[in-house]
C-alpha cells in the first residue's frame, strides 16, 4: 500500500513540475469545446442540446491524450523494470499510476466543466448531474484508458492505437453520462443512469488492475 | 543480516524473439559471492540478469534461491533482489533525493538509508539537484545508490561500472565488498576488469556453453 | 482432457487435414440448400414482403459475429494462462473472420432498415453495440500487428479480447434491457424459437453453413501463419546468429 | 535540400513500415467522429449542422496526437544532436519533420474524411469545400502543431507558450474552415474564407521554421 | 585527403545552469591528433564535447579551426564535425542499414560507405535487423559505424567504449588510427585508458585550470 502512496505522491509531483502539460490539455478542453459554437451557430437551444455531448466528448479526448505517455514514458526511461521487479503487487502499482493520472488530468478537468458547460448553455437543472456523472464516470475512463496505455507500450503509433482500443471500451459510459444529464434536463431521475455509470466504474475498477499488470509484464519482458 | 543463502541456475536456457541466445547454463553462488558475466556484446548478459531479476521467464531449467525455485513465489524473489540495469530510470524534473527516497518507499522500506546511500556514491551535494542537470556519470551513480537506500540481499548489476571515473567505481567496488561482507550475493556483467576478492567467472558465448 | 495433445503444431495439422474435406463439403451444402430454401422457396413475410429474405444473410451472420468473438475471447484466455503458440495463431486468424461477419450483419442490417425502419443507420442500443463490436475487433487486429514480436502481440492483444468480451452481453440482451428498434430474439430463446419452420429451416441451414464456412476459413489461415512463422523465425536466425566467441 | 528528403524518406517510412499502421490511425478517426454521435443524439438535423466542427476537432485532435511527440522523440534518442550538427540548415530539416508528419497523418485524414462526413449526414453541398477546407488548413494545423512540439521540448523556457499561443493559434484555422463550409452549404461563395484559410497556412510556412529552429538550437544545449 | 588542420581552444569557459563548469582551457591539436579529455563525473567532458560540436556555445574565450572562430561559420563547421554522444540516437523500428543511410543522406553525402561501416564494427550480419532487437554494445556499434558512413575530418566522441566489448574496442582504435592516418583529428573523452600514439591528454577539473 504505502508503495502505491509513494508512487501516486511521485507521479502527482512531476506532473506539478510540469504544469504547461495540464494547462494544455485543459487548452484543448476549452478550445474544442467554444469551437462548437462555430459550427452550429450560436442558437442557445441547439447549442443546449448538443452541451453535454461536447463536454463529455472532449472530456474523454483530454484524457486519451493524456494517457498516452503513462506506461510509456516509464518503459522508456527503464523506471518500468523497477516498478515490476519491486516487491509490491503490479496490479496495485498500476493502478496507483491511473489514480495520480485521474488526479492531475480528470480532476481539473471536472473542476473547469462548468465553465466550458455555460459557454456552451448548458441549461441550469443540468449542472448538477453533469458534474455528478463526470465525478462518476470519468474513474472509468481512466481506468479503460490505463488498459489501453498498458496494452499500446512499445506498439508502432501508439497513441492512435491507445485511441482505437480506449474509445469503443468507453463508449457506454459516454452514453450512460449524456442520458443521464438529459434525464435531468427533461425532470426525470437521473438515477437508474447514474447507478449504471457508478457500475461501470466498478466494473472496470475490478479488470483494469489484471489487465494492465498483465500487459506490463509482457512489456518489461 | 542475510545469513546463508545460495542462488544457482540449473540447465538454464533463454529465447528470444524466437533465437536461442544460451543453454545448459549452469551456475551456483553462495551467501558473500560474486559472479562477474563476461562475454562478447550480444552474448546474453543482460538477458540472464532480466531473468534473475524475474522480467523474463527461462525457456528451460531453472533458478533457484535456497534450493527453491524462483518461479514458485516471485513475490518474494522480487523482496530480496535489487535489479540495476542499463537505463538509469531518472526522471528529469526530480531530484536525487526525491528519485532515493521514492525507491525507498516503492520497495517497502523506511526512507532512513537516503543519507547513507548519498554518501556512498558522494551525492550528497547534489542531493536536490533534478536529475536533469546531472552529468552522465552522476545519473549513473544515483541508480547505484538505489542499491544502498533500499537494501536486498540480492544485487543484479548491468555493466555498473559504464561511465564512471575512477573514484566512482572505487566507491561502488567499496560498496558490493560491504554488501557481500554482510553476506549479501552479486552478479555484474562486465566487459572491464571487476575488482572482487574470490570472484566467479562465468563467461557467455563459448562454444562449451552453448 | 489433454487439450496440449491436440494443439502441438504437427498434430493439429493431421487433424485439420481430417476435418477439412468434411467442413469444406458441409459449408457449400449447407449453404447452397440455405440460400436456395431462403431465396426461392421459402415465403415472403406478410408484413416485410420480399425484403424478408435478407434475415438469412443478416441473422446467421449476427450469430456468427458473436460467435466468433467468443472463440477470440478463449483463444485470448487460452493465450495468456497456457502460453500455447497454437492458441496466438487462431486468434490471429479468427479475428479478420469475426469482424468480415460482424461487417457483413452491419452492411444487411443497414440495408434492412431503409424499408423496414425508413433510415439506413439509428443510434439504437442493439446496432450500437454491434458497431463497438466490429470496433473492438479492429482494435484488436490494430494491436495484434503493432508489435515486431508476433507473441507480444498476441498476448496484448488476449487481453483485450478478454475486456471487450464483456460486450457480448450487452449485444445479446440490449433488445431485453432497452427500448430499441431492434426486435427481440425470437430463435434463440430459452422457450424455444418463435417462428414458424417454413423460415426456420433455411435458417438454421444458413446458420450451420455460416459456422462451417468459419471453420473452413480459420483453418486456412491458421496453417498459413504457421507457415509465415517458421519462415520468420528461420530468417531471423539466419540473420541474427552471432558467430561465439 | 537531399537531407530534407532523406528525413521526409525515414520519417514516413517509420511511420508507414507496415500497412496497418495507415488503418490504425483512419480507424481512430472513424471512431472518435462517430463518438459525437453517441453524446449528441443521433438527429440527423442537429447532426448535420455539427458535423464539420466534428471533422475539423477530430482532424484537429489527430494532429495534436502525433505532433506531441514529434520533436520530444528526437531530443529523447539523442537523434536531435544528429540533426542539430548536420551540415543541413535545421530551419529546412524542422520543415521536413512537420512535412513528414502532414504526409502521414493529415493527408490519410483528408481523404478518409468523406466518410465520416457522410456518417454525420453533412448536406452534399458541403463535401468539395470540407476537402478544400482541409488541404488548405491541415499544413497551417501541422505547421503551429510543429512550433508547439519544438517550444514543448524545451520545457524550461516556454512550455506553457504551446498551450497559450500555438492553441490559440490553431483556432482562426478552425473558424474560417467552419466557415467556408456553413458558406457553401447555404449557397454562398465560401472563397473569402477559404482565402484566410490559405493566408494563414503561408503565415505559418513563414514562421514555423524559424521557431521550430530557434527552439530546437536551445532544446539542444 | 584533409591536408593540415588544427582545431585549438583560447581561454574558454563553458556556463551551465549558471554554474562555471571550466575556464581558461587550452589546448591545440593538429591533423592527425588524438586528444583524451580526462576527469572525474562531473569535471565538464561532455559539455566540451558539446561545444566543440557547436551544440553550445562558449561562455567565454573561442574554439578555432585553422585559426579561424568555429561560431563564424556554423555551416562549414557542422560539415566537418562527426559527433557520437552517450545516446545512440537508434530508432528501435528501423534496421542498422537504413540507420547509417540515413545518416550519410542528413550529412549530404553518398551512401556508398556503408557496407565499409557495417564491416568496421562488425556488424554486416545485423545490417538488416531493426534496433530494438540489438544488446546494448550492438547498439552502441551501430553509433560508432556513422563516423565511418559519413566521413569528417573531426570526431568527437563521448565515452565511446562504454558497452563495448574487447574486441569491439580494438575495431574502434582501429578506426581511430586509420582516420588519424588520413590527417582527421579525433577528441574522445573517457574514464579508461585509451590506446593511441602519441595522444595529447587534457585532464577537466584539476585545481590548476579551474
Ligand atoms: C445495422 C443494423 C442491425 C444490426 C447491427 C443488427 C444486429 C443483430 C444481431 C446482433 C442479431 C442477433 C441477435 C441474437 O442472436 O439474439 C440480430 C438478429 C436479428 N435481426 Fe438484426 N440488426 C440490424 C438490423 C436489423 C433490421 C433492420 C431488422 C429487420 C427489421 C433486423 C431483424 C433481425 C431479426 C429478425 C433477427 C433475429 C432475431 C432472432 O430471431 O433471434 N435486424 N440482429
Ligand atoms: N543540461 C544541463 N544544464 C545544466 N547543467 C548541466 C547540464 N548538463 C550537465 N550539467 C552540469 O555540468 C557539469 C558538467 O557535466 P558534463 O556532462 O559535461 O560532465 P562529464 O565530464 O561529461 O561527466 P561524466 O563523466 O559523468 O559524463 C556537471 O556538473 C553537470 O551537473
Ligand atoms: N527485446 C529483444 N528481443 C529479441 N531479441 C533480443 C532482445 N534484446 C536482445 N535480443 C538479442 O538477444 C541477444 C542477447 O542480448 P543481450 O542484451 O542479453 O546481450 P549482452 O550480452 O547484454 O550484450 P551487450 O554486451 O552488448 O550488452 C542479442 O543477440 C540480441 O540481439
Ligand atoms: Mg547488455
Ligand atoms: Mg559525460
Amino acid at each position: 500500500m504505502n508503495a502505491a502512496f509513494a508512487l501516486i505522491a511521485r507521479d502527482v509531483r512531476l506532473a506539478w513540475r510540469h504544469p504547461n502539460e495540464i494547462a494544455t490539455i485543459l487548452a484543448f478542453f476549452v478550445i474544442a469545446a467554444s469551437l462548437f459554437p462555430f459550427g452550429i451557430g450560436p442558437e442557445p437551444q441547439i447549442l443546449a442540446r448538443v452541451a453535454i455531448g461536447i463536454v463529455w466528448v472532449t472530456a474523454l479526448l483530454a484524457c486519451l491524450m493524456s494517457l498516452d505517455r503513462l506506461f510509456q514514458a516509464e518503459v522508456e526511461d527503464g523506471s518500468l523494470d523497477l516498478l515490476v521487479t519491486a516487491p509490491a503487487p503490479l496490479e496495485l502499482l498500476a493502478l496507483a499510476k491511473v489514480v495520480a493520472q485521474w488526479i492531475t488530468t480528470a480532476l481539473p478537468l471536472i473542476v473547469i466543466s462548468p465553465i466550458v458547460a455555460t459557454m456552451l448553455h448548458l441549461p441550469a437543472d443540468g449542472y448538477a448531474t453533469l458534474l455528478l456523472t463526470l465525478v462518476l464516470g470519468t474513474p472509468g475512463l481512466s481506468l479503460f484508458g490505463g488498459i489501453g496505455a498498458a496494452l499500446s507500450v512499445n506498439a508502432r503509433r501508439g497513441g492512435a492505437l491507445l485511441a482505437l482500443i480506449v474509445l469503443p471500451l468507453t463508449v457506454p459510459i459516454l452514453i450512460f453520462a449524456v442520458a443521464a444529464v438529459d434525464a435531468a434536463i427533461a425532470g426525470l431521475s437521473p438515477r437508474p443512469h447514474l447507478f449504471l455509470l457508478a457500475g461501470l466504474s466498478v466494473f472496470a475498477l475490478t479488470i483494469a488492475p489484471f489487465a494492465m499488470a498483465a500487459s506490463l509484464r509482457q512489456a518489461a519482458e | 543480516m542475510i545469513g546463508r543463502a545460495s542462488f544457482e541456475a540449473h540447465d538454464l536456457a533463454c529465447l528470444r524473439g524466437g533465437r536461442i541466445v544460451f543453454r545448459q547454463l549452469e551456475f551456483r553462488v553462495d551467501a558473500g559471492g560474486l559472479l562477474v558475466l563476461r562475454g562478447a556484446n550480444g552474448a546474453g548478459k543482460s538477458s540472464l540478469l532480466r531473468m534473475m531479476a524475474g522480467l523474463i521467464g527461462p525457456a528451460h531449467g531453472a533458478l533457484l534461491w535456497n534450493g527453491d525455485d524462483i518461479a514458485d513465489d516471485p513475490d518474494a524473489h522480487r523482496a530480496r533482489t535489487s535489479y540495476a540495469g542499463h537505463s538509469d530510470a531518472l526522471k528529469p524534473a526530480l531530484t536525487v533525493a526525491e528519485h532515493l527516497s521514492f525507491h525507498a518507499k516503492l520497495r517497502g522500506q523506511a526512507a532512513d538509508k537516503i543519507a547513507a546511500a548519498l554518501d556512498a556514491f558522494a551525492l550528497t551535494k547534489f542531493a536536490d539537484l533534478p536529475a536533469r542537470l546531472l552529468s552522465q556519470g552522476q545519473r549513473k551513480r544515483v541508480a547505484l545508490a538505489r542499491l544502498i537506500a533500499a537494501p536486498a540481499p540480492l544485487w543484479l548489476l548491468d555493466e555498473p561500472t559504464n561511465g564512471l571515473d575512477a573514484d566512482s567505481t572505487a566507491r561502488l567496488e567499496t560498496a558490493i565488498a560491504a554488501h557481500r561482507e554482510t553476506g549479501g550475493i552479486v552478479v555484474a556483467a562486465t566487459h572491464l576488469d571487476f575488482a572482487g576478492a574470490d570472484a566467479v567467472t562465468l563467461t557467455l558465448g563459448e562454444r562449451k556453453a552453448a | 482432457m489433454n487439450w496440449h495433445r491436440f494443439a502441438s503444431p504437427s498434430n493439429f495439422k493431421r487433424l485439420s487435414a481430417r476435418i477439412f474435406p468434411w467442413a469444406a463439403g458441409g459449408a457449400a451444402l449447407c449453404l447452397g440448400c440455405g440460400l436456395y430454401q431462403a431465396l426461392l422457396v421459402s415465403p415472403p413475410d406478410y408484413q416485410q414482403g420480399q425484403s424478408v429474405r435478407i434475415m438469412y444473410i443478416h441473422v446467421p451472420a449476427a450469430w456468427m459475429a458473436m460467435f466468433v468473438y467468443a472463440n477470440l475471447a478463449l483463444a485470448g484466455a487460452a493465450t495468456l494462462v497456457w502460453r500455447h503458440p497454437l492458441a496466438e495463431v487462431a486468434g490471429r486468424a479468427m479475428a479478420p473472420i469475426g469482424a468480415a461477419f460482424t461487417f457483413l450483419c452491419l452492411a444487411t442490417g443497414s440495408l434492412w432498415g431503409k424499408p423496414m425502419w425508413g433510415t439506413w443507420w439509428e443510434w439504437d442500443a442493439r446496432l450500437t453495440s454491434v458497431l463497438i463490436l466490429f470496433f473492438v475487433y479492429l482494435a484488436y487486429m490494430a494491436l495484434n500487428n503493432a508489435f515486431d514480436d508476433a507473441t507480444r502481440g498476441a498476448r496484448a492483444s488476449a487481453v483485450l479480447a478478454l475486456v471487450g468480451a464483456v460486450n457480448l452481453p450487452i449485444i445479446k440482451f440490449s433488445v431485453d434491457w432497452w427500448n430499441t428498434l431492434h426486435q427481440p430474439a425470437s430463435v434463440m430463446r430459452l422457450d424455444g424459437p418463435a417462428i414458424h419452420p417454413s423460415m426456420l429451416w433455411p435458417l438454421l441451414a444458413m446458420g450451420v453453413g455460416y459456422t462451417l464456412l468459419f471453420v473452413v476459413l480459420a483453418l486456412v489461415r491458421i496453417q498459413a501463419e504457421l507457415i509465415e512463422r517458421r519462415l520468420g523465425a528461420l530468417v531471423q536466425a539466419r540473420l541474427s546468429a552471432e558467430p561465439a566467441a
